[in-house]
């Protein structure tokens, strides 16, 4: 009775299996197809170059600001790579490669950071939420989207994106809270890439890890090397499959870095070392991981050769679309469409005042 | 029909839109078991079950949140925020989510929510129990706002509002919770959203008003007609946003002078734009400046000071006059 | 390496001193002076009256709704007792009992409840907030304060008080994770009383207790019965020792009870049996404190009767004095007094209007 | 004199009320280290140190509430949220409690804040990053409402707003941190909240406006004056609340006629509150309808879209001379 521990059902534990070094955790080795695997590799390093070029573009002010993505490539690919078509995927802001891995298309990508509404757009079929800018505050949609799937009876899941940053906001903890509560099918991925723009990770909690923020609401967390697409396609497909079979939602902190900078609006110099982020270029993920597929005979040199010459092409294509949709003169007025699903009259109103003003503009430049 | 009071009338449509549609679904703090503490879901949870009247976590940003995320995955959530005074925890949800899915998808998602709030003042409450802060959310794009004025228009409305393919904000005046009864159809009802409404017709003046105000709106224009032979044209806007202004704009065309009233703040309150759209549609009808009767720009006293800080009869008679004799 | 689990820095612990049926744990028994362990019964005593007598003031109309304490007693008044004067203390809306502790006139809480703004008033010289009604919001002030009382270098401390529905807010997590961050010397005390309004502690979290979600941030956390004021008393002067020398905060909970109503305006039977109630009204904090000090010689039944004698005088009082006060004609205009510091032109027009208004009524009842 | 862009003067407010001042404090995301995002608190941690210039967790609730309790203890925190788009966090602390703890506790405490914030479009940027919501803060009882138009009255303004009692939001219209620079002067300058300004006389017609509308409205008054032969008196809200309208109602009983200009949202906007104040002052004095140029009431596009749903120059002075034909 008096003064006694009380023992809790999670423990919280730190997964990796493919180290920095190439070494490799045989007996925690997941068994992963190799068509997966292969195109793991092909969207990391997809990623690693739209990055570069977006930057490229960034800095022509072809686009306006974007957040970089470069060395969260396995973090984002491994979680996602364990979804289904019918499942839901609820991104953060920095999450483009796994919006890709579900199937945007890389021009509303570019569209949309080149200021056009358009690239918002999410296609009929994948059912995933467009990206959500206010930190914190995507996780509860996934928990909503969650229990609608428990409603309707499903084995669907949901798998939501977030930053280290982002475990500070009390939203978190109400969506974790909720996940757990109704043991929503819900798959929370923290990418804690240790900075929050100038803020590192060791100022944003008092936290040893982030994982262990799952104890405050009764769910199993664990941590594992974010930079290891192995083991965060271990920790996920673990996750997914809990939540898939009615067992209630996990927290994973991908433990990774943020090797550029926070948006393009940003200067890493002001509040971090160059040595820090050297330290973090041995732990690329890509390197270890195409290493690992060469040693297991499905690459080789050429045919990562081959690779970076057809995502060249493909993403040069991706710009090319977006370019030529951002040539073609806008309707501004598509700006009243999707307040709401009908306009009422006193937007009607508004809408022939811009009108009005927008053809008077026209008739001034003409007479200019 | 059956007399029924307010509470009865809006557990009445949220009982037949379950009925009708598997998709609507309440949430809240209290609704279950409790029946809401103000009982506007009594028993739903004992018809409907666990499954769709779900008691949530003490948690305003999670229940609007998840209410999103239901949204969203084809729902109709109806959540309740347990008063109006603690809605602004899911502001943030609200104006960034909420308001924009719609445009941020470009029309791919919609958020077909209603979130039920009890708002005013008038019953000798607690601190945050009084409150009247409609414009915030009539201020954001996206979101529309409703008020409803007795039974059976708060019947009508919220229907409208559980079927509309956009969120609602719907105020409920707790005054009128149990203050009259009224004769509410068995049978569906239902009235369009974003239509204020000719209450009483007359030569003199208009009031525009709606929620809790109608109450002494009515009384003081009673009041009128038998004191001193003044005929008021009285409006209740029902819908705050967007606010169709048309028939505001034909009334005061023809009476050429409007009082408005709500509890809310005076400055910066639904009131200002109301006068901002006769000037811009009926100025040259006007004969008087527009009077405001309104809450006074301080934080809501405890009830010992309630009675001088709400518009009554009183403050709207006088309101009247002044802006006849001028 | 490989999957390993993470040792985190502290582990939740459960503490009882002197339980249900009498039982003392003598070697957990806390060194507390005779005054003060007299004073802790006297005030539990009185609160329960005092309980009692607004809940008759409230059915008669005489006040309006509030919210009753029974059965919190000794987890309020046993935390309060380990402050200074000088501390801090922010309390939620259910801890009137640990404010009169800090000296709050028992008219003032009449007053409130009674619809008088007056009653919010807070001394000079008693460091407490005023009640917090909005659920949770709280304790961030108390975190704010507690930073102020480092950055002054004082060894003050703050101590807050919320409930187990609170623990669900966001806030609350935001409140316990700046106190991790920044060390502040803030002391977290959980009254768990089983219920918010209707909904169990069960539906507010899956997490198995309260105390864990210290754990989230970083922090020491500790579940203690809180019907036992001496384990309230010794865990909080643990935490209060540990804040007052720079290590930190830390969470209590309070395992206790709501014996009575939510507020005046509810009514329990909806939600929760009889037999809950009779159960938790054999761990009633005050009978087994008072077998306590009767075998400690500090009482005897008929120092209790002058006791009761003595209380029902002091809260009649009160109440006279409240009553008197509210029977004066108040100044309506009193309302436009603190919203600033001074009254704005648009204010000052507000309050002549207001005032014309009122004159004008006079004037019409003295026609009527 | 030093020409200085508004960070700088920003930057230089704070910087001067620290020296003299040992209770401001400076608390946010990114104030520290970083500078802040746009740099306006840059360098003040190096003066300062890190007990003064607070680098929190990423929780705008977090920022005010422990903010909150600094002023209520005795200091005078000056906290920043990143951008106005995320305001909305705060909105529950800011109205319950800034807004409130003067009358909660009958005046023994009182919230000496200030919430910097960076609000207003036209920067082509993400999101939630433009938009201008100022009347939420003006309609809400207890708090004031501040947005400079230049570096010298944004200079003036900030050290008033830290040595406020009273909880201040200060808008900080980003598309002016560097757009001009202004003589600012080193020494010690403030200016009263509370008292719109008189920028230009003119005798044609008032525009009423405030923030980084104020460029467009002197341009447009520029081609009035030199195409039009219009002259007019143009006045800088500064204060939006509590707002003193007695300037406003001099000016337009001058000159009878007033264009009011914001970038929000029109309905229930900022420019409704002057519409409604100068009917009811000045009523008798205006020969024609007030009209509102503002935003519409839709979510902000993102910035290819921006111009189009942004007042400029060509729509103030459209609305101008509609004012002046009727
Ligand atoms: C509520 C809110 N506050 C502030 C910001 C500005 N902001 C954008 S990203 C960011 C840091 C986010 O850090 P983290 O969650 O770790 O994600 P990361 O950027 O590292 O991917 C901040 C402060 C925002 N978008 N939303
Ligand atoms: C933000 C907010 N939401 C809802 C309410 C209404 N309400 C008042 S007390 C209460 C339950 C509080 O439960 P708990 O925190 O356990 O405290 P207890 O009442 O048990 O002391 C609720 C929902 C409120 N006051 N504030
Ligand atoms: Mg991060
Ligand atoms: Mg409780």
């Amino acid at each position: 009775m008096p003064r006694s521990e009380i023992e809790l059902p999670y423990r919280i534990e730190y997964l990796s299996i493919l180290d920095e070094n190439g070494n490799l955790d045989k007996e925690l080795e997941p068994d992963i197809p190799d068509d997966i695997l292969v195109k793991l590799h092909r969207e990391m390093l997809s990623g690693r170059r739209f990055d570069e070029r977006m930057l490229n573009l960034q800095r022509q002010g072809r686009i306006g600001t974007f957040p970089p993505i470069k060395g969260q490539e396995a973090s984002q690919l491994g979680a996602v790579a364990t979804l289904k078509n019918s499942d839901w995927m609820v991104p953060a802001f920095r999450e483009a490669l796994a919006e890709f891995w579900r199937g945007k298309p890389r021009e509303n990508f570019i569209l949309f950071y080149g200021g056009y509404d358009e690239g918002g757009a999410v296609e009929e079929g994948r059912n995933d939420l467009p990206v959500a800018i206010p930190v914190g505050s995507q996780m509860l949609h996934a928990v909503g989207i969650g229990m609608g799937i428990q409603y309707r009876r499903k084995d669907d899941v949901v798998m939501t994106f977030f930053g280290d940053g982002a475990t500070s906001e009390g939203d978190f903890h109400e969506a974790l809270n909720f996940a757990g509560v109704f043991q929503a099918p819900v798959i929370f991925i923290c990418q804690n890439n240790q900075w929050a723009i100038s803020v590192p990770r060791s100022r944003q909690t008092h936290a040893k890890t982030l994982a262990q923020k799952a104890l405050a609401h009764g769910l199993p967390g664990i941590q594992v090397d974010g930079n290891d697409v192995l083991a965060v396609y271990a920790a996920a497909r673990e996750a997914v499959e809990r939540a898939r079979t009615g067992k209630g939602p996990t927290l994973i902190e991908c433990f990774t870095y943020r090797m550029s900078l926070h948006t393009t609006a940003d200067d890493p110099k002001k509040y971090r070392s160059e040595d820090e982020v050297k330290e973090w270029e041995k732990r690329d993920p890509i390197p270890r991981f195409q290493a690992y597929l060469t040693q297991k005979g499905l690459l080789t040199d050429e045919v990562v050769e081959q690779l970076e010459a057809d995502i060249a092409q493909e993403i040069q294509g991706a710009i090319d679309r977006a370019e030529k949709l951002m040539a073609r003169e806008v309707d501004p007025l598509d700006m009243f469409n999707h307040t709401f699903a009908e306009l009422p009259p006193s937007l009607i109103l508004q809408r022939q005042e811009a009108e009005l003003d927008l053809s008077l503009r026209k008739e001034e430049d003409r007479h200019d | 029909m059956t007399k029924m009071t307010m509470v009865e009338a809006l557990n009445l449509a949220m009982r037949q839109e379950m009925e009708k549609d598997d998709r609507v679904i309440i949430l809240g703090e209290d609704v279950g078991v409790d029946g809401g503490v103000f009982r506007v879901t009594d028993s739903l949870i004992s018809t409907f079950g666990e499954q769709r009247v779900v008691d949530t976590p003490l948690a305003e940003s999670g229940i609007i949140g998840t209410s999103i995320g239901m949204a969203v995955y084809g729902l109709r959530p109806v959540c309740e925020i347990q008063f109006s005074g603690f809605s602004y925890y899911i502001f943030h949800q609200l104006e960034a989510h909420a308001a924009r899915l719609r445009h941020r998808s470009q029309g791919r998602f919609h958020v077909p929510l209603v979130v039920r709030t009890p708002c005013g003042g008038g019953v000798r409450a607690l601190e945050h129990h009084s409150e009247s802060r409609e414009a915030y959310y009539a201020h954001t794009p996206g979101v529309k706002m409703v008020i409803p004025s007795g039974p059976r228009n708060a019947r009508a409305l919220l229907v409208s509002a559980i079927r509309d393919p956009d969120p609602v904000v719907f105020f409920e005046p707790k005054a009128l919770y149990r203050a009259f009864r009224e004769e509410v159809p068995e049978e569906e009802e239902s009235m369009p959203l974003g239509q204020p409404q000719l209450v009483r017709e007359g030569d003199d003046v208009t009031i525009i008003s709606y929620g809790a105000m109608m109450v002494p709106v009515l009384e003081a224009a009673d009041s009128l007609k038998e004191k001193d032979g003044i005929v008021a044209e009285i409006i209740d806007l029902l819908t705050i946003s967007p606010l169709d202004d048309t028939l505001i704009a034909s009334s005061v065309q023809k009476t050429g002078r409007a009082v408005v009233v709500h509890e809310a703040p005076r400055s910066f309150g639904p009131g200002a734009e109301l006068v901002a759209r006769l000037v811009e549609k009926s100025f040259y009808y006007l004969e008087a400046p527009v009077k405001r009767v309104t809450g006074y720009d301080i934080v809501y006293p405890l009830f010992a000071r309630e009675k001088a800080y709400m518009p009554d009869t009183g403050k709207i008679v006088q309101a009247v006059k002044e802006t006849l004799e001028v």
